[in-house]
């Protein structure tokens, strides 16, 4: 989550021509949030204990009577936290992607990784809030002694599992489509090719998003619902996979007739596209409410949505973190040690989740902290064997990161376009300047880049630059969001002079930041120029000493004006 | 094997436009205000599912037709309706640069808010006494979070009033003030939208 | 690919060995192998895309990349209406069969729904508690902790419910498993048709003891059941307010117990001590 | 909608109203709540209908609102309000019947039974 909304952040305004987000403050706001809410559930360890009832805290069992200790209690007050300030970004990108996209940039023409973070931040839009009330609801039941989701005085536990899955669902295709964007940008990069299917891959998404509204029941189909609403959420979430097949055959016929080099952002897609659709098997086979009723809360389930989240989610990431690192930072990961951990991850994840498949068969429930029966104990250790080599992967990763930094003039990126890659993000020099663009582009095609390389219009240095309107920096965001993890922590342990003192603080904090003037200023034309000047001389060094680089690469980049078949 | 072809450009076309223009900023912060008021439905429709699920669970106590009295209500709810309808007419006063008529219309429309805020308290006062508090059953606590979370955006409305009426003693009827006020509007009549759902399912349905 | 090979050829020898550890795929019951049949099948349908794409990947993969010159390359092919209207088709049809099976079993194994058989349908109440299963016989008048027994080939109605935290009650090898909660009361109807000792257990995290919470489901003949029952009877424990309150305590691993004679309306109260007796009637 | 980043319109999606038509709002939702709560007050009608004309009324009267006081039309200015808006409606009604739907399925299968 934070892994993407960071990626989102660097990319999104760069794929759409844009020289910031629309809100800057609610960007640095939210983002500060979201810290702060780690930092709470991070502070559980340390201080009072973790909570210990399961990713979603099912009541009764955290509510008072069961649950007295403050784990819960953290867990409520940083998710609440942290979801707010997910709910402000998502306003935000939606905003920036709908108003600030580059003349030209028909919706039909924005990037599959635009499209993607447009529908995630839909679903934020519409999810968060029902977080935001089921755990505030349970706040109320903990601290005030409300009977929402008690035992007793007609409260009703079964409310608090509909509405808690209501965003539950929704939340893990926040997490999944902005990968599947990825994917798409890789896939197309790295074939050398323009993505196949963009229409369908667009309303695909578009359909995944208004389906994940209609299928959260799936995940409580034993609690007893009856026939007809379980075959509804049911055959609602087997259709699901449609949309979702489609998008992995548009993959593969991207690759169909390309020329496909195996970076190693392109070997994630790859491992993906193998270990997500066993994932989306298994999913079709636990959204059959009758064979639901006898793997729900299995290992098979742990071992399903694993498959999705690492094989799907995680491994997204993990390409776009590769694929964008260099636009980030200037220089590229090492890609030896790339592959090394992609390979690892691969084979650990196999040998990890593959047995609990089968234990899943043998009737191993999740969540045990012991267990006496010997016939799992193969499977366990074979299962313990992969992690072993997934926590090897992780070390490679961070080794990876250690040694690209250490040996980055080796890697560097000068033109700021190292892969060869086909949207707008990659026009602009690595790291991009803090205005993004100096001139805003002009959009005629959807893989912009590659049709400005294609006609010789890329990397021209323009004749002239006009000033540029940028926000200044504010410390409010993180005052702010720093007082309100003060709030919360005075939440878990009682202690309301902290609660009320930060409570004022943050609103203090507030109106003076909405009193204060000059949020903006220009940057001027002679600083433009030095920044582009000094891009376009890089620029102009790289391409002509092809040391650096595969020199196909500076050919096709340079251009040949109109020369090659259109 | 279909070819797409892709039009060369234009001559002349350089990959960047000719004339930077200037962003419409109120544009980006009305949408955005307005995206964040539909995640605001969102978050009362979960409480409005909530209350009709838990709308029997009295658990054997005091039900909505023993205290809901509908004159009272009917007195709250013309307070809300009168005052969206003056926060119109604040809004054609900051449209005609009025500072006047804007400060008189927003101060009425603020009274009826206060007006109506007040007897919401008096409500949940009376109701607590009578042995209807929050933790009395679930359907209690689902009706003190509906109403009183409606209360509390009213009251947020209220303060942010003032801080707007500040705004505009200070710089006058500016056009960041004028989308700061326009955002509040929408903020506004948002309430008596949920208002009237609010009077609809809670309280002519709890007694009918 | 290999290991998805080896994974389904490993599927299959279990299935065709029919060891006794698969739960899943060693069912005791008409229910259990029901849904061991739905998980055979939907698994083998779905192969009809997952197969397809494995071999692409692998094939696309070789065959275009970078070095290998030969293949053909096509930069700007972008769409087909041939293979969109294929990969839109395919996974709707597979959908599609599947709906029609998913719509079906929901209805013939939804766990409310009474088995047919010309045995009459015996109840068992079943009580989750921290951190132990109460079994209570209204009929014979008897409850267990922590073992029950059924005669086999005659349909079984469990009344579920919890004097606790959600926990969920689950035999693999009988079928569907059912979520106990607290002032309610759910039901799953179950059968056995072979005799045998199941493990039982509860598949919803409910705290610390979760993990010990297990059960030992007896499948009988109807004379060795008869037995059972005479011998839990001979036992001198009752289940009255004190040994219930004792039971309340909690406990982890907790040993198998009998009791012989209990109120028979002890469920409807448990519950009852939840909802208020409003919604008893 | 491809342009839409390029009109510059001073105040974004928001229109202006006039006092006319603020009143005739006032109007409107003025007499579609005197009739729902007389209906309820005075009593006695069949409870069936009495349902329907309050559901009615309210939702008419949230159309009065979104008309008069917020001006929602169909310019292209507001296609992403209105746009937003009516799927906000359906997904208002998804989570809230849905959730209705399901627990009166489950409150029905597991409270009543006994």
């Amino acid at each position: 989550m934070p892994l993407i909304v960071g990626l989102m952040n660097l990319v999104v305004p760069l794929q759409i021509g844009a020289r910031d987000v629309a809100f800057p403050f609610l960007n640095s706001l939210s983002f500060w949030l979201f810290v702060v809410g780690a930092m709470l559930v991070n502070a559980s360890l340390f201080v009072g204990e973790f909570a210990a009832t399961g990713w979603l805290a099912y009541p009764p069992l955290s509510g008072l009577e069961y649950s007295p200790w403050v784990g819960v209690d953290y867990w409520l007050w940083a998710l609440q936290i942290s979801g707010i300030g997910t709910l402000l970004s998502g306003v935000n990108f939606f905003v920036t992607i709908i108003r600030m996209r580059a003349p030209g940039m028909t919706l039909m023409k924005m990037p599959v990784f635009t499209w993607t973070s447009l529908c995630a931040n839909v679903l934020i839009i519409l999810a968060f809030p029902i977080l935001t009330v089921t755990i505030t609801l349970l706040t109320l039941d903990r601290y005030l002694g409300t009977a929402f989701f008690t035992n007793d005085l007609g409260g009703n536990q079964m409310m608090y599992v509909n509405l808690i899955w209501a965003w539950g669902h929704p939340e893990v295709y926040i997490l999944i489509l902005p990968a599947f964007g990825i994917f798409s940008e890789v896939t197309a990069t790295f074939s050398r090719k323009r993505l196949f299917g963009y229409t369908s891959l667009v309303y695909a998404t578009a359909c995944i998003m208004f389906l994940s509204f209609i299928v959260w029941l799936h995940h409580f189909f034993t609690m007893g619902a009856g026939a007809s609403v379980n075959a509804f959420f049911g055959i609602a979430t087997m259709i699901i996979s449609i949309p979702t097949g489609v998008k992995i055959f548009n993959w593969l016929f991207t690759m169909y007739k390309g020329r496909v080099r195996f970076d190693s952002p392109m070997w994630w897609t790859a491992a993906f596209l193998i270990t997500f659709t066993i994932g989306g098997m298994t999913g079709v086979m636990l959204a059959i409410p009758a064979a639901n009723f006898v793997l729900h809360n299995s290992l098979f389930l742990v071992a399903h949505f694993h498959n999705v989240i690492i094989g799907g989610a995680l491994f997204g990431y993990f390409a776009g973190l590769t694929y964008w690192f260099p636009k980030a930072t200037g220089f590229k990961l090492d890609e030896t040690l790339g592959k090394w951990a992609c390979a690892l991850w691969t084979v650990g994840f196999f040998l990890a989740f593959m047995p609990l498949y089968v234990l899943g068969f043998m009737g191993m429930t999740r969540r045990l902290n012991y267990y006496d029966n010997p016939v799992w104990n193969d499977w366990l250790l074979v299962s313990g064997f992969g992690a072993l080599v997934v926590l090897l992967a992780i070390c490679v990763q961070f080794y990876q990161i250690f040694a690209s930094i250490r040996d980055r003039n080796k890697n560097l990126d000068l033109t700021g376009d190292p892969w060869d890659a086909r949207t707008l993000e990659w026009s602009t020099s690595s790291p991009p300047p803090f205005y993004n663009f100096a001139r805003t582009p002009d959009v005629r095609d959807r893989d912009q880049f590659d049709y400005l390389k294609r006609h010789g219009l890329a990397f021209k240095q323009p004749e002239q630059y006009s000033r540029i309107h940028m926000p200044k920096n504010t410390w409010a965001g993180i005052v702010i969001a720093v007082f309100s993890g003060v709030m919360g922590f005075g939440f878990v342990w009682h202690i309301w002079w902290m609660v009320i003192a930060s409570t004022l603080a943050m609103l203090v904090a507030l109106l003076v930041y909405n009193f204060q003037k000059s949020k903006d200023y220009y940057v001027e034309v002679e600083e433009i120029e030095a920044i582009e000047d000094a891009h376009f001389a890089r620029v102009e060094a790289a391409m002509t000493s092809s040391k650096n680089e595969r020199s196909e690469y500076s050919v096709r980049r340079r251009g040949t004006p109109l020369s090659m078949p259109a | 094997m279909n070819q797409m072809s892709i039009p060369s450009p234009e001559p002349g076309y350089t990959g960047y436009v000719d004339k930077e223009h200037h962003h419409d900023m109120a544009g980006d912060t009305l949408l955005g205000f307005w995206i964040y008021i539909m995640s605001d439905c969102i978050l009362f429709a979960t409480l409005f599912a909530t209350y009709a699920v838990l709308s029997t669970s009295f658990a054997g106590g005091l039900t909505p037709t023993d205290l809901f009295d509908l004159e009272f209500v009917a007195v709250e709810t013309a307070l809300l309706l009168f005052s969206s309808f003056t926060f119109g007419m604040a809004m054609l006063g900051a449209q005609q640069q009025r500072m006047a008529q804007l400060l008189l219309w927003l101060g009425i429309t603020f009274a009826l808010g206060g007006g109506f805020l007040a007897m919401e308290l008096y409500e949940f006062y009376h109701f607590s006494h009578e042995g209807a508090g929050p933790t009395t059953s679930a359907y209690w606590s689902a009706f003190y979070a509906l109403v009183g979370t409606h209360g509390l955006h009213v009251f947020a409305g209220m303060c942010w009033m003032i801080v707007l009426v500040v705004h505009m003693l200070k710089d006058g009827i500016s056009s960041t003030n004028f989308t700061r006020l326009s955002c509040l509007s929408l903020f506004w009549h948002f309430l008596d939208i949920i208002w009237i759902c609010v009077f609809s399912m809670v309280y002519l349905m709890g007694v009918m | 690919m290999i290991k998805a090979c080896s994974r389904i050829a490993l599927l299959l020898s279990l299935l065709l060995l029919g060891g006794c550890d698969y739960l899943l795929f060693d069912p005791k019951g008409p229910i259990a192998q029901e849904q061991m049949w739905l998980i055979i099948v939907s698994f083998a349908v779905m192969l009809i895309v997952v197969i397809p794409v494995f071999f692409m990947t692998f094939l696309f993969s070789i065959k275009y990349r970078d070095k290998e010159s030969t293949a053909e390359y096509l930069p700007d092919w972008e769409h087909s209406n041939k293979i969109e209207a294929v990969v839109w088709t395919v996974p709707l049809l597979i959908i599609l069969v599947l709906g029609v099976i998913t719509y079906k079993t929901s209805f013939s194994l939804d766990p409310r729904q009474a088995l047919n058989s010309d045995q009459p349908t015996m109840r068992i109440q079943v009580v989750a508690m921290d951190w132990k299963w109460l079994f209570i016989y209204p009929e014979q008048e008897i409850a267990t902790v922590n073992e029950f027994a059924m005669p086999i080939n005659q349909p079984v109605e469990f009344l579920v419910t919890s004097d606790t935290v959600m926990n969920s009650f689950f035999v693999p090898q009988l079928g569907s498993m059912i979520y106990a909660m607290a002032g309610m009361e759910n039901q799953l109807n179950l059968l056995a048709d072979q005799p045998g000792e199941f493990r039982g257990l509860s598949a919803n995290y409910s705290g610390f003891g979760f993990s010990g919470m297990k059960f030992k489901a007896l499948a009988k003949t109807n004379s060795e059941f008869t037995d059972w029952v005479d011998q839990v009877k001979a036992r001198p424990r009752v289940l009255d307010a004190d040994a219930f309150e004792q039971l309340s305590i909690k406990t982890k691993d907790h040993p198998v117990e009998y009791f012989s004679s209990v109120h028979p309306l002890l469920f409807n109260r448990i519950i009852e001590k939840y909802t208020g007796v409003q919604n008893g009637q | 909608m491809a342009t839409q980043n390029q009109t510059v319109t001073t105040h974004g999606g928001a229109a202006h109203g006039s006092a006319r038509e603020y009143l005739w709002g006032l109007f409107w939702s003025v007499l579609l709540t005197v009739v729902p709560f007389a209906m309820v007050m005075v009593g006695g009608f069949d409870t069936g209908l009495t349902l329907a004309v309050i559901l009615l009324c309210a939702v008419a009267q949230v159309f009065v609102q979104l008309v008069f006081f917020l001006h929602m039309n169909n310019s292209s200015e507001q296609t992403w309000n209105t746009v937003s808006a009516v799927f906000i409606v359906l997904i208002v009604a998804i989570v809230v019947l849905g959730s209705i739907w399901i627990m009166n399925h489950l409150n029905h299968n597991m409270l009543m039974g006994h």
